[in-house]
């Protein structure tokens, strides 16, 4: 006998006395259904109703056509080419660029602080574990903005100026007008010697699988990452040389030199991206650490006992036991930190970095057209959480501990 | 009801009336022209306007029937258009976009060109645009600065960076060095630098030389001519008052007392210039100027080395803001 | 007994060997958790350096060097913004619940309460010795401090001895003092008592404390609506609460403060309008039900069917289910997390200061930037700023570990 | 043991109206047929106890007797009030029958005494007096008056299902049903919890049982029922089920549960 | 059984070299005075069985002798090597003694033939083949080679007992040492694990076991010893240790555990 279709009215119709319709739990449970979309249909559309009706009797633009105007605002240190002659689309977009710039060092950075966090909360050493406890109940118990303030204004702005600037090895020079260092200037030749290091690389991609071939065949260490280090090093260093003997070398320094009272040449890290992305990297990273530690305390002490029992060495019970079990527990609710840390990045106007948000507060008191420009910016935060989460997900399917 | 008014006439008034109160946009950031004293109290340039505005509607200024709603200058455009507020007091760059996009500019309170204010140390040169370049400026986020910056490049072709804050945000930088100069009103008035300027003058340079025009203005909504007007009428009484005399001390007297013809006009003695069609009370101009003195007396308040004394504000000499007939470009249409 | 002794013949020596020195005592402390290896030395060694130079300059810097008169000029602007003087005892007896309800609480929940209502219960006396001069504030101030200490006990006693001692009672008498405050606080146009006072004068921690309040006491049961919409059985309403929950995480607090600030009025009809603070408000309840619905769905999934299925086979309604038997398991099972979005909340209040709003951290800028005299005093505001968040924060979550730990104590 | 007269005639109650009718039932999960035409009477007062292989159906059946479980084919009517889609008649049906589960299911958040009255309290609108004073009734029908005040958490498996008896039994059912009630407990407290069903079953509540306990089947039991993969195999007295079954299925599996 | 002629004279080893020499053992947790002084002999091919109360320190003593736990007094010789704060003295010791858990210790990220091949890579180099080859031979003799490619999670305990055997024997040490092997098991795999075991223990590889399974004790051990309070109670033979005990504490403990 086939199965009737669940909840079929049709199947009820052997029934022998028949069920009046506000009794009837099928009518009942349709009918709710029914009130409730309308009850959410009417909602949204009373809202859009509303938002036209305001719009058309307040003057307020809501289409999309200004994004392709001339943007006509200044945007400093962009990190793409950008030109007031470009449209206010384009300049969102360098706030999209700059935003991520921000978010994605925030994270490697905020990664690494985290596992020292984790690992220090973990450490033998009592006065490290508690500086380090101090720290977190220190900067996880006040405000995001609070600490940007503090980081960029009380902080940042009181490093020396430009002339008195801290001069570390390197050159790196240190002062409130950011961090300058040392930076390669490409001539004709990197083009060649870029092809030559790309050379070395895929050389070295081979040579180290065959090494790694050979060492678990045979056992015998072989230093397979060691030995293809070192053929790109000397690739990169041959090409070099060849290149700088048969003319000019593929970079010539471009050092940091103070003109005026701005440093020329040289690489910089302006002191708002530096401020913005420390106070992210503070903040979150206080929360990977108690992730970090959370996942590496759970791991059964008996994991390390087997381990160390059959002989393994420490680093290699770190290496084989501790990180790929604690690392299953880790990255989910890292990149839920990740997400967090994309939007504490709308911040950076309180230290004056021009983020997506700050670029787009700009376009809309140039144009005025604010329900369009939101409608973008929340289009854009939910677009990269969905990627990360998407990465999470992938991460999480890919190492899943298969159980009965 | 509608039939009854003339065209262009809306219910702003009522509302306000209705609603016992006024609602100033103004922030809370600037020097001289609006803070938050120690009591809480909301004080400077825009918000003595806002009260102005509060006699004139109620007949006097009470705690209760003004109110300055703190706005950032980002959000100027967007409360604009919610009309949910009556009158925009914020410093105010009137500009043609603006009038077009925001609302309607009643008459210039303060006149001055973008000028710059740079640090004597930073090897700029005053009044030589080429020398800004490379440089690194100051400027109010969200200020049509940031866009006249960008013209002001292409104009010289020059290039220097230029870092965004809210206005405190603009001193503290300077201060600290990050910057070699602010873009700012040309007298200083528009940024807390002036300040510094005063404490440890010789430090910086103050250009003479502007780079177009920034003329600040109220702003009430689009679409309601008679509240327009109203607005307009404050601040033109404001000045006739200067011109006539009349000073939150001698009002009263002289409304009792002045054989000027003038005078009495303006104080309503003879009710005529169209305060029945305002709906406000003949002798509008006498609650407004016991309130808050005549225009001169606000400058004064605020901009004057009693003001800077007392930490109300700061001492600059009165420039285009003072009255035409002594030079100033302060000219209002008589109260005829 | 004897005979098992002499088994190994060591065994009577045994028993009076004891372990060495130097594992054991302050000495075996300090081997086994500061030196126990050299590198461990090395790194006590650095710390030690390094926070004797830290804790050096930082206290030279506290007691000689910092400016804190504009703290202390600036009290009462910062407690309670722009309300107006002659009111301002209104605002000070509604911030006075606060002791009281801890005082109750302390009764009710001394695992939680207890030492969040001593410390308040002492600290308040040492401030008000603080040799300073609470500028605007009168001599009153000091008084008012030790009012608290006197309202925690009151609380504490009123919680003991009568009906007032259930946790029930003292969530209801929260919930009253706080809606009858903020009642209190607004005032009735008509009346000469209370005069109205509208909440664009509200300002300061005042209104910190109050956004946070009510975010909570809207956005709990929001979230708790959506959490059950997400698991309905009815598709639409599922989809709804889904799109509602992840648009809503997924937008940074201050966007969303835009949007309501902004586009809310655009959003509403004309006859609704709502100032300025109630728009932050609603961006804050936003975005705080979503998280709360993911959060209170965990507790709803940790329900085991078994509960609904027996409390509908003894011929209970879906509500009733639902009020009594599953959402008391669900909340319970997730209340760590749950009083962790509070303190989350909490903290988000501090991103309305950049839509201009005069709450703690924006009354603290409006000061910083409205006087010159106070330009250069940034570090010392944004120090005390940190400081009193840092302090309800830390509040909050150490009631937060005490139900963690007494969960997993497994007490009832 | 006023009912046992019935026992010996187990098959012999036609002339009695069946307080449980099921005809032709059939219930799918999805696409796999559980129910394959089940049709049952079970009439007032009587004790049926149930079993079966694992899988064959055993729960889904009594759970669609109470509408746990939504059947699509057949007719259930229950004291003569037919189970469709009115609701009225589900909630009906729902306060005649008295249900007990294997894992007790207790609500862990209310004491033993709010478990048993919150029911009475919320459907039968028993103010709280009275819901307490039953409550108490039952608890020292069960043996454990003395628990009243405690958590689920704190009591024995065994005496949490004595709770979860009296829970059910404060609702004043017409039917109580069982589903494995002893099989999550350790042998001692199975004879406490079968102790308190049989003196159930001596005060002549019509009960049906889903149960391995073949020594309480013996001895409570008016008929045995035998299900597997969905159907009924064999009905009939203890005597004739268990010690001449009919059916090669059913030798062999109390073969396997016997031993 | 090439060993079980050792059985007879459990104490007459005084000819031979132990093993593993523990002289004088003492250790503390903080305050807590685990092992007062143990002093033992284990030499080549014994197979030596631990029994005693919980709480005794068996565990203890045989996570001393391969350094999961650190002594404070006393001296330990595997093998010839002193097992002192030398960590390549450690290693040595550790790659010489196998151990198997209460609770398998399973890596459970790797599959069954990962989690044997892994040490044998890693700390004896062998390559990727041979440490294959070896890992399902030593599969084979406990009896799952087919369960190679699946996941720890995947299997019943005593096969993850039996797994965890092979993970040890996996890297050839001459000493095998089990802390209660048995007891986290269901009966049918207790049986299954000690098959293993006494397979192994025919071979004559030297064991020690921590185990209060009597019958496995009796058929296998050359000595067994009971532990007390941290000190070696009685040891010798399992017939005079279970049939002739000489201690009260002893005859108290094996009346306890045999009923
Ligand atoms: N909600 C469900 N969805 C899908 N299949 C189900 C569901 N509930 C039960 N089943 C399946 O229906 C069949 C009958 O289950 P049921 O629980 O009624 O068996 P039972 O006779 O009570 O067995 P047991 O003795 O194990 O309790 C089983 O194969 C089971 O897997
Ligand atoms: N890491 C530790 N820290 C402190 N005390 C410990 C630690 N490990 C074990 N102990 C204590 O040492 C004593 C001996 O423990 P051990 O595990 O050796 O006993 P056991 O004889 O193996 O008992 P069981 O039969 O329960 O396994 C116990 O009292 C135990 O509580
Ligand atoms: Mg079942
Ligand atoms: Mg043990």
């Amino acid at each position: 006998m086939p199965a009737p279709v669940q909840g079929d009215l049709r199947s009820r119709v052997e029934t022998h006395s028949s069920v009046p319709l506000w009794r009837n739990i099928y009518v009942l449970r349709a009918v709710t259904q029914i009130a409730a979309a309308l009850l959410i249909v009417g909602l949204i559309g009373f809202l859009l109703n509303n938002l036209f009706v305001n719009a058309e009797k307040r003057g307020v633009d809501l289409g999309f056509g200004f994004l392709s105007l001339r943007a006509s605002i200044k945007i400093s240190n962009a990190a793409i080419p950008y030109s007031p002659d470009n449209s206010y689309f384009y300049a969102f977009l360098v706030g999209v660029v700059h935003t991520l710039r921000a978010t994605l060092l925030g994270i490697v950075l905020a990664t690494i602080l985290g596992v020292l966090v984790g690992v220090a909360r973990l450490s033998h050493n009592w006065l490290v574990q508690k500086i380090f406890a101090v720290y977190i109940g220190a900067i996880r118990n006040v405000p995001l903005i609070v600490s940007c303030y503090f980081f960029y204004f009380g902080l940042v702005l009181r490093m020396p100026i430009t002339k008195e600037a801290v001069h570390l090895p390197g050159p790196i020079f240190l002062s409130n007008r950011g961090v300058y260092t040392i930076w390669g200037e490409p001539t004709a030749s990197f083009g060649t010697w870029l092809l030559i290091v790309l050379a070395a690389v895929i050389a070295g991609y081979f040579v180290r699988r065959a090494l790694r071939n050979r060492e678990t065949r045979t056992g015998m260490p072989s230093y397979p990452n060691l030995a293809a280090l070192a053929l790109l090093a000397v690739g990169g260093v041959a090409g070099w040389l060849a290149l700088a003997g048969g003319g000019e070398p593929p970079l010539l320094p471009s050092i940091p030199v103070l003109k005026g009272t701005n440093f020329r040449g040289g690489m910089r890290m302006t002191p708002e991206y530096f401020a913005l992305v420390a106070c992210l990297t503070v903040y979150i990273a206080t929360y990977i650490g108690e992730i970090v530690r959370g996942a590496i305390q759970s791991i059964p002490r008996g994991q390390l006992e087997a381990a160390r029992a059959v002989g393994l060495s420490e680093i290699h019970v770190l290496r084989y036991i501790v990180i790929p079990q604690a690392l299953r527990i880790i990255v989910p609710p890292t990149i839920g930190q990740y997400i967090n840390l994309t939007k504490g990045s709308s911040l950076a106007i309180v230290v004056g970095y021009a983020d997506i948000y700050v670029v787009t507060r700009n376009i809309i008191e140039q144009s005025g057209s604010s329900a369009p420009m939101f409608l973008l910016i929340i289009a854009t935060y939910l677009l990269i959480a969905a990627v990360y989460s998407l990465i999470g997900n992938l991460y999480n399917r890919s190492v899943q501990i298969v159980e009965r | 009801e509608d039939a009854t008014k003339p065209a262009g006439y809306g219910h702003r008034l009522e509302q306000v009336r209705d609603r016992g109160k006024i609602l100033c946009a103004d922030n809370t950031e600037l020097v001289a022209w609006s803070w938050i004293d120690e009591d809480g109290k909301n004080r400077g340039f825009g918000p003595d306007y806002c009260r102005a505005y509060a006699a004139a509607v109620f007949g006097d200024a009470t705690d209760d029937n003004w109110e300055i709603v703190n706005i950032t200058f980002a959000e100027r455009p967007t409360v604009m258009q919610s009309g949910e507020i009556d009158v925009m007091t914020i410093a105010n760059t009137w500009t043609a976009h603006r009038e077009v996009h925001w609302g309607n500019f009643v008459d210039i309170v303060h006149y001055a060109g973008l000028g710059v204010i740079s640090s004597k140390d930073s090897g700029i040169v005053p009044n030589d645009w080429q020398t800004l370049d490379g440089t690194t400026g100051c400027t109010g986020a969200g200020t049509n600065y940031v866009q006249m910056a960008a013209d002001m490049e292409s104009e010289y072709g020059i290039t220097f960076e230029l870092a965004l804050y809210e206005i405190g945000g603009v001193r503290d930088a300077y201060d600290a060095g990050r910057c070699d100069f602010v873009l700012t009103g040309s007298d200083g008035t528009g940024s807390f630098v002036r300040q510094l300027t005063r404490s440890t003058p010789d430090d910086h340079n103050i250009w003479t030389s502007v780079f177009g025009k920034d003329p600040w203005a109220m702003l009430v909504p689009h679409g309601d001519d008679q509240w327009f007007d109203l607005i307009r009428m404050v601040g033109w009484i404001l000045v006739n008052a200067e011109e006539l005399g009349v000073t939150q001390d001698n009002v009263e007297d002289m409304f009792a007392n002045s054989p000027s013809v003038k005078v009495q006009r303006l104080l309503g003695a003879e009710g005529t210039w169209g305060q029945d069609r305002l709906q406000i009370a003949d002798d509008v101009a006498v609650n407004i100027i016991k309130e808050v003195g005549n225009f001169g007396e606000i400058i004064h308040r605020y901009y004057s080395a009693e003001a800077e004394e007392k930490g109300w504000g700061f001492y600059r000499e009165r420039g285009p803001d003072n009255l035409y007939l002594r030079g100033g470009l302060m000219y209002v249409p008589e109260n005829t | 007994m004897a005979d098992r002794a002499s088994v190994t013949g060591v065994a009577d020596v045994a028993d009076q060997v004891r372990p060495p020195v130097a594992s054991t005592g302050p000495l075996g402390w300090v081997r086994a958790n500061l030196l126990d290896t050299w590198y461990n030395a090395l790194l006590t060694l650095g710390v030690l350096v390094a926070l004797y130079y830290l804790v050096r300059g930082f206290g030279g810097w506290v007691l000689l060097t910092a400016e804190w008169a504009v703290l202390t000029q600036n009290l009462q602007v910062l407690l309670v913004g722009q309300y107006p003087d002659e009111e301002i005892w209104r605002a000070g007896a509604v911030m006075l619940a606060l002791p009281f309800v801890l005082g109750l609480g302390w009764s009710v929940w001394p695992g939680f309460c207890r030492r969040l209502a001593i410390s308040l219960a002492v600290a308040a006396p040492l401030v008000a010795a603080l040799p300073v001069e609470f500028a605007s504030l009168a001599a009153g101030f000091r008084v008012y401090l030790l009012l608290n200490t006197v309202l925690v006990g009151a609380g504490w006693l009123l919680g003991r001895s009568t009906v007032f001692g259930s946790a029930r009672s003292v969530l209801a008498t929260w919930l009253v003092l706080f809606l009858g405050g903020l009642v209190f606080l607004r005032g009735f146009a008509a009346s000469e008592a209370l005069p109205f006072v509208g909440t664009k004068q509200w300002g300061g921690l005042m209104v910190t404390l109050l956004l946070s309040q009510a975010g909570i006491v809207i956005s709990f049961p929001l979230g708790i609506l959506f959490a059950l919409g997400r698991r309905s059985s009815m598709a639409f309403v599922r989809v709804a609460c889904v799109a509602y929950i992840e648009v809503l995480r997924g937008t940074p607090i201050l966007a969303l403060l835009f949007v309501t600030q902004v586009l809310l009025p655009l959003l509403l009809p004309d006859w609704m309008d709502m100032d300025r603070l109630t728009r932050g408000l609603v961006a804050l309840i936003l975005n705080n039900s979503a998280y709360m619905a993911e959060n209170v769905r965990g507790g709803l999934q940790s329900v085991p069917s078994g509960q609904l299925e027996a409390a509908r086979a003894l011929g209970m309604r879906v509500h009733h289910i639902t009020a009594r038997i599953v959402l008391p398991q669900a909340l319970r099972n997730v209340l760590p997390a749950i009083v962790g979005q509070f303190i989350i909340l909490f903290k988000d209040t501090a991103v309305i200061s950049l839509l201009g709003l005069l709450d703690f951290l924006g009354t603290a800028n409006a000061i910083l930037s409205g006087r010159q005299q106070w330009f250069n005093a940034e570090i010392e505001m944004f120090l005390f700023v940190a400081a009193v968040y840092w302090v309800f924060t830390y509040a909050m979550t150490s009631v937060s570990r005490a139900i963690e730990r007494s969960m997993s104590k497994g007490v009832g | 043991m006023a009912q046992t007269g019935d026992k010996a005639n187990g098959q012999g109650h036609e002339e009695r109206n069946g307080i449980i009718v099921v005809r032709e039932l059939h219930k799918w999960f999805g696409d796999f047929h559980v129910l394959r035409g089940i049709s049952m009477e079970i009439y007032e007062g009587e004790k049926m106890v149930i079993f079966g292989p694992s899988g064959s159906g055993k729960s889904t059946f009594i759970r669609t007797l109470n509408r746990l479980e939504e059947h699509q084919r057949g007719d259930i009517f229950v004291d003569g009030i037919e189970l469709s889609a009115d609701i009225r008649n589900i909630d009906a049906i729902r306060s005649e029958i008295g249900m007990v589960f294997q894992s007790f299911n207790l609500f862990p958040h209310l004491t033993v005494i709010d478990n048993i009255t919150l029911a009475p309290m919320l459907v039968r609108h028993l103010s709280k007096d009275d819901a307490g004073t039953l409550a108490m009734q039952y608890l020292e029908r069960v043996g454990i008056p003395e628990q009243a005040a405690k958590y689920p958490g704190q009591l024995s498996g065994g005496q949490q299902q004595r709770v979860a008896i009296a829970r059910a039994l404060a609702m004043q059912p017409k039917i109580m049903m069982f589903d494995e009630p002893t099989s999550a407990l350790d042998p001692e407290m199975i004879k406490e919890v079968l102790d308190v069903m049989v003196e159930l079953a001596e005060s002549g509540m019509t009960m049906i049982v889903v149960t391995h306990e073949m020594g309480f089947a013996r001895q409570v039991a008016d008929r045995m029922v035998m299900f597997d993969e969905g159907k009924v195999v064999e009905i009939g007295t203890p005597k004739e089920v268990l010690e001449h079954p009919r059916h090669e299925r059913t030798k062999q599996f109390l073969a396997q549960i016997l031993t």
